[in-house]
């Protein structure tokens, strides 16, 4: 099979399908031709998976291939290709879509084509964000995917939706902006003048840029990035974001499209501007703590589970960012199985927690309980993935997590073990979450409803996507080399022991 | 000759001047008006005063044309607040403020 | 004598231009214009330039103050409904004038030009009536045209905006 | 007769080559074919007259492109001097033709729900169009005042031209006052230039001899102030801080399409003029015009966008957020100094904003009731629900305004901001993203408006209906609403068509 | 087949009984508990050849590279492994065997059994680990196991957070553990077992006592010890056969595997590791003991029982290394190491047989757990009785039977190397038997103080036979030679007291085991309440405040300390981060916003000076005044 435009096709695919729905295609059809938009994708990704390793690759990227769009004269093209680091994401982000699109698909949604075509851009966008080598589309998919977000949480979201739609929008707007300042900074600093990223590796290489200039660069790209992944305290966007957001859109943003800050300062920035790393790597460490330590407080005090787990992911990216700054070979291989084990766990969760919503008409976790008794199925797969997002082993949280966790040492045993307690709090919140939800007796409000709307078990509708997911987090769990050889590979290649400085913590 | 060109240009920026303070300072539309064409006046003389000194004739020219777009701006300028005396019984700006904030 | 002449002309033409400003009453302000413009036409003259100045006094005085005298008296606002000075205004007022007289001043001062009037040569500079004839019909044509066309619409303009067309409630 | 005078007009007739000005000329017929059309047609017969307007005005846009001369461009020689092409100036002409089409298009919609007379309305529309053709490649200030003011008294006219509701001609006047003030201003500077400079029997209106003057006698005081005046007269046109005090509400009072031609056309002539002279008339006196241009911008970037936060009114609103366009486009200018690309990025920036505003445009003319200037956020209440494309349209188009990706407004402002960061301006790239970010808020507040289900408070019993009743949308107008927002998509993608576009310019 | 090839069905076996039942066989309870009990079987089997059959290998493959970290997943099956590994099978097939019975009547007996393969999947796991990060892996999942058996009647709330206390406690002890393993990755260069007892071995070899004491942390959480202890007690809410075979004789267990396995550590390691882990054990040994003797639920005594012999365990760990002499050479043996297992080995078969025991008895009681609800059951219970009472006399450590001889090689170890732990063991040792005959007595003897005590019954064959199973070994279980040399790499070990000490040990430990149980007859006659809560109510209370001074500071600290902590910063993150600054922020433009709006006051007039404003602005530009 060729698969020199697959790439692209993964990309294009629901894009021509929210198309073709925006147009006005029938209901019935655009239902059908859903299930295409959001199965092309993972098929392709699954597909280009199995052929990684045999694919020929020249400059640490595979199946590439490059589009005019007319702004050759800016040095952007539409280059597309995938290395280690973005096949494990780009492969988890055709899953988890898949999955947030079959739980769409059969949820009743209001004005279903609606929310399908807007899931479906996303989608579109995400699969774009990491198979692009340019890093303007790098940056162009990510909006791409972002808008639709903003607007299926004011349209279809829960309580204090449109606060949230406004909030998320300007913080996000203003993350992205940030970044793209530093991308463009990036472009224009460069030697090379272009967006291409192996382009400007190559050039970067050849004549690093002086520490001043990557100083700052990094300094814009961190804050900005760190809007986009909810760094602390940058991070209230979140909880309050997804806590209105629909699931399908909760699952696509928190699961995926969050992981694009991080997988730009880990694809882009730290290879490009090693000292700046090194200068900022101490702050970083600092408020990544604070997501872990701070945060993991904060979730424990939360009695809504939408906002808990939306918390949850925002203290768990944490553990990202510490990764990051241990500007390690091992912490960054770390972040990259963390990014696809959070992706694949918390896509779970939230798809879950609608789950759970639809038969206890309340996301108030003290309003629950005994859940497990009615619905079994639906207990076991959340204490699944709530075990998965407290990092049990055998399912994929662990390996990142561990693997951050060994790396952290370098910066400082007081950051390995504060991160590890981080470990200990995320147990609290997930056990207590799923003891309130599913066991012991029903509280008397749940008792009332489960009266009025009779209490079943999981739909085979929700069931599936939500083992779609499982299956990836137990595939990653029991056998991590599937990514963690290429992986490696690439992340050697980009990151030679030169290029990464001795950190200059200072908490030593 | 003592009367230069200087003495011209001092004339009409103070004319000009004169015609910008009056917009500034009238309330009334039709004296507001006739000030912003005092200060077309001043422009003129300035640029007659100057195609003389400078012995060129193009910026006597160019005078036509602005003396026929004046009358072109008049017209019409008197038209509409015309037609808006019509709606609201006045003419005074303090009192046309209906668009704001 | 011509000094004389510019210095007094001027002095008449920056008093009535004052006049235009200061004066309360709008028709007196309309006439204040007039002289204005009548002595602008005098020192037009003093500069040769003739069939500009006869133009400036046809079309300005004649027409537009017409005009202008004869809005005022249709809209009879004539010593009209006046206001006492607010204190505000009048402050605001008295720093714009005096920012506006300092920037004249630093305009006369700063804007020295040192420049004798050429003597009118036939042909090359002239304020024949031929000359102006010529350029319009041959470096300047195409503003001529695109003149014509603002003439046409300000015409158009003001027949939609006064004209008593069927159906249109608004004239009372 | 004088053998001067015969040389004289056997050269003017070698240098007067209407064949350059070609589409000026024809719509310059097409506007009087339409009065001719009136007097000669039965009245019930006289509504093919905006269809034949219309319709005329695409035949010279299709020939504009099809049959496309690139031959006059650089001819300093073209009407004595008057008039010289660019590539850049052959772009706005074209500019200015769609935009006169839309507006053609708005207006038929718009003045349905009017009783005023339709046919002047197209008549001035195509007039004023065609001066702001002749504006951007003017090379002598007679031609650039003359086109000007024709241009300015033209939507003196427009803004006031729904006279059955008093805020439009209070817009009108307040246009009026402002306009002629600034054009009395920008003509002081004109003329203090033409006075400067014209000592040695040169032409010294003429630009390029102009720029020869300046070049030899930079610092001259007069000459600067010359220069000042006129950026302020352009400055009003593009509605800069702090000549844009008017924009809010002559917008509000103008009549939809109205406020289309004056937040697009005359603005995009504004941005193309003062490239126009700023970049190359002025450029000897970049050291002071630089920097007059960077306050500006700074400012207007600012008030534009904080101006517009919490307005209710969405012609306001557009009126205020055109502001801030106006700053990011002056940011290219200022950047343009140093780098060539900016133009570009300038002219691709204005194109998507073309597409984009009438986007929203043309929702706001169906959305509108009678009264035009009362347009309130609360009126798109529902819109989506109950016109999903409508609501499509207005958020692409709004979302293209604000410069989301993917939609091509996103790549108009990364353009720019490429070139402005290229040429180092910092600290006014900060400003313009910081005024980026806070667009999203009143962009979105306005899509939230239309489309999250939270706002309208239900009209309780008897009391009458404070919305006014939507539009149908007919077919022809959908499928050009459908196509343009299209295009704002399919730009944000593959901006192939309009790179290629300006760069078989030259 | 191959020593590689069996293990590998060791490992396997039971994990795809558990994937087969978790996927296919969730309905089907009858089906899935006779697969799980054949995998155990077919894992027993395996097993015992393994440990029998002299296959002694060590293998091992890179699992994950990341940078140059590299996690392997390997086997070190050496004696010590396949003493555990053997322990593990027997008492695991035991205990599947039992549960056929037991949890007969169960609706989710699918899950129970599944649970039950993972369980065995991940202590197999912890058994062959050949390096810290994969034992830590196998630890966390044990750790899963136990929260889902633990949390079996899941409309139970006290089971629920019985659970969610367990996985939790474990979790702050895994803290410490996860921590050891990376520093000492990162000090040692690596984490293989094998390697690491080597570089402790190797000549001048110092290590930082944080490292050995740190990875300790993961004993104390897994083998409950104090003061993570309060999670165990807790555990009895899972079905009996789970508290059995988890939370008595294997997972408990786990924390002294796993300070055996890396014994070198502390060896080299500063004195100071030893002696931190000799005392914790000691002071959970007695503590537990005596909070045994208050106790009424059958469950919670053994529970207490089994904390108490743990400390015995951790402690005779810690009393570390013995220097004898050998044929005339100096040698050092692991003392601690052969004391701890051989005391692991027995108490597994007698610990897991009372449970079971306790099991059969709360079966045929109808789930009532209360001892002073039962009474006279050893006539009704005859096989029960029996099997029950070898255990409680090879717990109390009645001459010949398991228990007396690994307790006597730790009071051996403790009286050469401590006094004071020797003394403290002793004393526990009376409590042991005291709170052991008391329960045997209220138990089985007297009259039934119930209507279950009266109608109590029999348990079927699928219960008995594994109790008469674990009883014989109970009785031989203490006499190395039954193992046929197999674990002589451990056995070797376990501290012999010399000719002349020899008798006083004996002595001791038959008197402190006479003193205990004698009282505990004479004071405790069957009845329907506690004698010593009638009689001496001050010494009760004091003990039961014992017990309960710990679950107090527990329950203080999450709620009036974690909890509102928690709220503390949630306020904050929403009062200070989200309002103050953020909406703050927001407003503040809106403000400027509504400035600027009101700045287009309508009036032209206002316009005007803006102009002007302008028209200054740039003649200031131009004139180069700016």
């Amino acid at each position: 099979m060729n698969s020199e435009h697959l790439l692209l096709l993964s990309i294009a695919a629901p894009l021509v399908v929210a198309l073709a729905i925006a147009l006005g295609l029938p209901k019935r059809f655009s239902v059908k031709l859903a299930y295409l938009g959001f199965g092309v994708p993972a098929l392709i990704a699954l597909y280009l998976w199995s052929q990684y390793g045999a694919a020929p690759q020249s400059d640490g990227y595979a199946f590439r291939t490059a589009y005019d769009t007319g702004l050759r004269s800016f040095g952007i093209q539409l280059s597309l290709g995938l290395n280690g680091i973005s096949l494990p994401l780009y492969v988890m982000a055709g899953v988890v879509g898949l999955a947030a699109g079959l739980y769409a698909i059969q949820s009743s949604a209001e004005r279903l084509k609606a929310y399908l075509m807007l899931l479906l851009i996303m989608q579109g966008g995400l699969m774009g964000v990491f198979a692009s080598i340019d890093i303007f589309f790098f940056y162009f998919f990510h909006e791409l995917a972002l808008i639709p977000t903003f607007i299926m949480v004011g349209i279809w979201g829960g309580r204090d939706r449109s606060y949230a739609a406004m909030k998320m929008t300007i913080y996000l707007t203003l993350g992205a902006m940030l970044s793209l300042i530093g991308l463009i900074a990036l472009y224009v600093k460069s030697p090379a003048q272009t967006f291409d990223l192996i382009e400007l590796r190559k050039a970067l290489a050849a004549a690093p840029l002086s520490a001043v200039v990557q100083n700052n660069i990094f300094g814009l790209l961190m804050f900005g990035f760190g809007i986009l992944v909810s760094l602390w305290p940058l991070h209230t966007w979140a909880p309050l974001g997804y806590g209105a957001a629909p699931s399908s859109a909760a699952m696509l943003h928190a699961g995926v499209l969050k992981k694009f800050g991080l997988y730009g300062l880990i694809q882009i920035a730290l290879p490009l501007l090693p000292l700046g790393a090194g200068h900022w790597s101490g702050i970083l460490t600092v408020l990544a703590i604070g997501n872990v330590l701070i945060i993991g407080f904060v979730t424990i005090a939360q009695r809504d589970l939408k906002q808990m787990i939306g918390y949850s992911s925002v203290m768990h990216m944490g553990y990202a960012f510490l990764g990051i700054a241990s500007l390690s070979n091992v912490g960054i291989g770390g972040v990259v199985l963390m990014m696809v084990a959070h992706g694949l766990s918390v896509a779970l969760l939230f798809l879950l927690s609608t789950s759970v919503y639809h038969r206890t008409q309340t996301f108030d976790m003290s309003e629950m309980g005994g859940l497990a008794m009615k619905a079994p199925v639906l207990a076991a797969l959340f204490v699944a993935g709530t075990m998965a997002s407290i990092g049990l082993p055998g399912l994929a949280n662990f390996w990142g997590e561990l693997v951050i966790f060994i790396a952290l040492w370098k910066i400082s045993w007081l950051v390995t073990a504060c991160a590890i307690a981080g470990v200990i709090i995320s147990a609290i919140y997930g056990l207590r979450a799923t003891a309130n939800i599913f066991f012991g007796q029903p509280s008397e409000e749940f008792a009332r409803t489960a009266e009025k709307t009779p209490v079943s078990d999981l739909r085979w509708s929700e069931r599936i996507p939500a083992m779609l997911l499982l299956a990836g987090l137990l595939a990653v769990g029991f056998w991590p080399r599937t990514f963690s050889t290429s992986l490696n590979e690439t992340i050697s290649a980009v990151y030679q022991p030169a290029e990464v400085p001795a950190s200059s913590v200072a908490l030593k | 000759m003592t009367v230069g060109l200087n003495e011209y240009l001092a004339l009409s920026s103070a004319l000009f001047a004169i015609g910008f303070f009056g917009v500034l300072l009238r309330k009334n539309t039709l004296v507001i008006y006739m000030c912003l064409e005092l200060m077309l006046i001043a422009s003129t003389l300035a640029l007659v005063a100057f195609s003389r000194f400078n012995g060129t004739v193009d910026g006597n020219v160019f005078v036509f044309f602005i003396l026929t777009v004046a009358a072109a701006e008049v017209a019409v300028g008197l038209a509409i607040i015309v037609a808006l005396f019509r709606k609201r019984q006045t003419v005074q700006v303090e009192e046309l403020n209906a668009l704001k904030n | 004598m011509a000094d004389t002449l510019f210095y007094l002309f001027a002095a008449l033409t920056v008093f009535s231009a004052l006049a235009v400003v200061f004066t309360r009453n709008a028709v007196a302000a309309a006439l204040c214009f007039f002289i204005s413009l009548c002595t602008t036409g005098v020192l037009f003259v003093m500069l040769d330039a003739y069939l500009l100045a006869f133009l400036l006094v046809l079309v300005y005085a004649g027409a537009v103050v017409a005009l202008f005298l004869f809005i005022i008296m249709l809209l009879d606002m004539q010593g009209g409904n006046r206001r006492p000075f607010k204190l505000g205004s009048s402050i605001a007022s008295a720093i714009a004038g005096v920012l506006l007289l300092v920037g004249v001043g630093s305009f006369y001062a700063h804007g020295k030009v040192a420049a004798a009037a050429p003597a009118l040569i036939d042909g090359s500079f002239n304020t024949d009536l031929k000359i102006y004839g010529a350029k319009l019909f041959t470096t300047y044509l195409l503003p001529v045209q695109v003149v014509g066309f603002l003439l046409l619409i300000a015409m158009l303009g003001v027949i939609v905006l006064s004209k008593r067309f069927e159906g249109l409630e608004d004239i009372k | 007769m004088n053998p001067d005078l015969v040389k004289a007009f056997s050269l003017a007739a070698e240098q007067n080559r209407w064949a350059a000005i070609l589409p000026e000329v024809v719509l310059g017929c097409l506007a009087l074919m339409l009065l001719v059309l009136e007097i000669v047609l039965p009245k019930r017969d006289q509504k093919i007259i905006p269809i034949f307007a219309i319709f005329g005005q695409i035949v010279v846009l299709a020939g504009m492109i099809f049959t496309y001369r690139s031959d006059f461009i650089g001819d300093d020689s073209l009407f004595g001097g008057m008039v010289r092409q660019t590539a850049e100036s052959q772009f706005m002409r074209i500019f200015f033709v769609i935009a006169s089409i839309l507006v053609s298009i708005l207006g038929v919609i718009a003045l349905a729900k009017q009783r005023m007379p339709k046919i002047e309305f197209f008549h001035i529309v195509i007039v004023v169009t065609g001066a702001m053709m002749l504006l951007v490649q003017s090379n002598h200030f007679v031609l650039f005042f003359v086109a000007l003011e024709t241009l300015t008294v033209g939507l003196y006219i427009l803004v006031s031209y729904v006279r059955t509701n008093p805020l439009s001609l209070e817009a009108g006047l307040k246009y009026l006052i402002s306009g002629a003030l600034s054009s009395a201003i920008l003509l002081f500077g004109i003329v203090l230039l033409y006075g400067v400079a014209g000592k040695s029997q040169i032409d010294s209106m003429n630009f390029g001899q102009l720029h020869t003057f300046l070049a030899a006698n930079p610092g001259n005081f007069l000459a600067s102030v010359g220069v000042a005046f006129v950026l302020c007269g352009v400055a009003f046109k593009v509605g800069a801080v702090p000549f844009q005090i008017w924009i809010p509400d002559v917008y509000q009072g103008a009549s939809t399409p109205i406020t289309a031609l004056l937040a697009v056309s005359s603005k995009a002539a504004g941005v193309s003029v003062l490239l126009l002279l700023a970049r190359t008339v002025f450029e000897p006196y970049s050291g002071f015009v630089i920097p007059l241009l960077s306050v500006l911008t700074a400012a207007t970037i600012i008030f534009g966008n904080v101006a517009a936060l919490g307005q209710q009114n969405v012609k306001r609103l557009i009126g205020l957020s055109g502001v801030s366009h106006a700053g990011y486009l002056m940011l290219g200018v200022i950047a343009s100094f140093t780098q060539p690309q900016a133009i570009n990025a300038i002219h691709f920036y204005l194109f998507v904003y073309l597409l984009a505003s009438f986007a929203v445009f043309g929702v706001m003319v169906h959305v509108a009731g009678v009264d035009d200037a009362d347009q309130q956020l609360d009126h798109y209440g529902d819109l989506a629900r109950e016109r999903p494309f409508l609501g499509g349209v207005l958020a692409i188009g709004l979302g293209s305004l604000a410069g989301i990706p993917p939609l091509a407004g996103f790549i108009g402002k990364l353009l720019v901001f490429v070139a402005v960061y290229k040429a180092g301006l910092n600290a006014l790239l900060f400003i313009a993203i910081a005024g980026v970010v806070v667009s999203i808020y009143y962009y979105f507040g306005w899509i939230k408006a239309a489309f999250f289900p939270v706002w309208q408070v239900p009209v309780t019993e008897g009391e009458p209906e404070t919305r006014p009743a939507r539009t149908p949308v007919a077919a022809p107008m959908g499928v050009l609403l459908g196509a343009i927002a299209l295009a704002s998509i399919v730009l944000g993608f593959y901006q192939a068509p309009i790179t290629a576009w300006l760069a078989a310019l030259h | 087949m191959s020593s590689v090839q069996l293990a590998l069905l060791v490992f396997l076996l039971p994990l795809g009984s558990a994937t087969l039942i978790a996927l296919f066989l969730r309905r089907q309870g009858g089906l899935a508990s006779l697969i799980s009990v054949a995998a155990c079987a077919g894992l027993a089997v395996a097993a015992l050849m393994l440990s029998f059959g002299g296959h002694r290998f060590a293998v091992s493959m890179p699992w994950l590279q990341v940078g140059d970290f590299t996690l392997s997943i390997g086997i070190k099956f050496d004696d010590l492994a396949a003493l555990m590994l053997a322990i593990v099978a027997v008492v695991g097939l035991c205990v599947h065997v039992f549960s056929l019975g037991y949890m007969h009547e169960d609706g989710a007996r699918a899950r129970y059994f599944g649970g039950l393969s993972i369980f065995m999947f991940s202590m197999v796991g912890i058994v062959f680990a050949d390096n810290l990060f994969m034992m830590f892996l196998f630890w966390e999942l044990v750790g899963f196991s136990s929260y889902t058996l633990i949390n079996h009647y899941l409309q139970r709330r006290q089971a629920a957070d019985a659970a969610k206390k367990a996985f939790i406690t474990n979790r702050v002890g895994d803290w410490g553990f996860l921590l050891g393993i990376i520093w000492c990755y990162h000090a040692l260069g690596t984490v293989n077992l094998t390697e690491i007892a080597n570089h402790a071995h190797g000549a001048g070899a110092v290590i930082a006592a944080g490292i050995p004491l740190l990875l300790f942390c993961g004993a104390v959480g897994k083998s409950a010890q104090m003061p993570l202890q309060v999670w165990l007690p807790d555990a009895m809410e899972g079905p009996t056969p789970v508290s059995a075979l988890i939370h008595a004789a294997t997972m408990v267990a786990a924390g002294i595997y796993m300070l055996c396995r890396i014994e070198p550590l502390f060896a080299a390691a500063d004195p100071v590791a030893f002696n931190v882990v000799m005392w914790i054990g000691t002071i959970t040994a007695i503590y537990a003991a005596l909070c045994a003797i208050v106790q009424n639920d059958i469950k919670k005594i053994l529970a207490y029982s089994t904390l108490s012999q743990l400390g015995y365990m951790v402690a005779a760990f810690g009393l570390g290394e013995l220097s004898g002499h050998h044929e005339g050479k100096t040698v050092v043996i692991a003392a601690g190491v052969g004391a701890a297992m051989f005391h692991l080995t027995t108490h597994a078969f007698f610990k897991a047989l009372m449970f079971l025991g306790s099991g059969s008895v709360i079966h045929g009681m109808h789930h009532e757990q209360n001892i002073f609800k039962m009474g006279g059951l050893a006539s009704k219970m005859f096989i029960t009785f029996v099997t029950f009472s070898v255990g409680v006399l090879a717990i109390i450590g009645f001459p010949f039977l398991a228990g007396f001889f690994s307790k006597d090689a730790i009071l051996y170890l403790a009286l050469e190397k401590n006094t004071a732990v020797f003394a403290i063991l002793a004393f526990t040792a009376v409590l042991t038997a005291l709170y052991m005959v008391r329960l045997w007595r209220i138990v089985f003897f007297g009259q039934g103080q119930s209507d279950e005590a009266n109608h109590a019954h029999e348990s079927g064959a699928s219960m008995l036979v594994p109790l008469i199973v674990l009883a014989v070994l109970s009785v031989a279980g203490g006499y190395v030679a039954i193992y046929r040399g197999a674990f002589d790499g451990v056995w070797s070990q376990i501290p012999h007291p010399p000719e002349e000490k020899h008798m006083t040990i004996l002595l001791i430990s038959i008197a402190v085991m006479l003193i205990g149980a004698v009282i505990g007859f004479v004071f405790y006659k069957p009845s329907g309440s506690d004698r010593l809560q009638r009689n001496v109510p001050g010494a009760f209370g004091a003990l039961s405040a014992l017990k309960e001074s710990f679950d107090a500071i527990y329950n203080a600290y999450v709620t009036k300390i974690q909890q509102r902590f928690a709220m503390l910063l949630n306020g904050i993150d929403q009062i200070v981060v989200s309002g103050l600054i953020v909406r703050g922020l927001a407003g503040f433009v809106g403000l400027i916003g509504m400035g600027a709006r009101a700045l287009h006051v309508g009036s032209l007039h206002s316009y005007v000076y803006w102009f002007l404003i302008g028209v200054l602005l740039v003649w200031g530009f131009a004139s180069g005044i700016f």
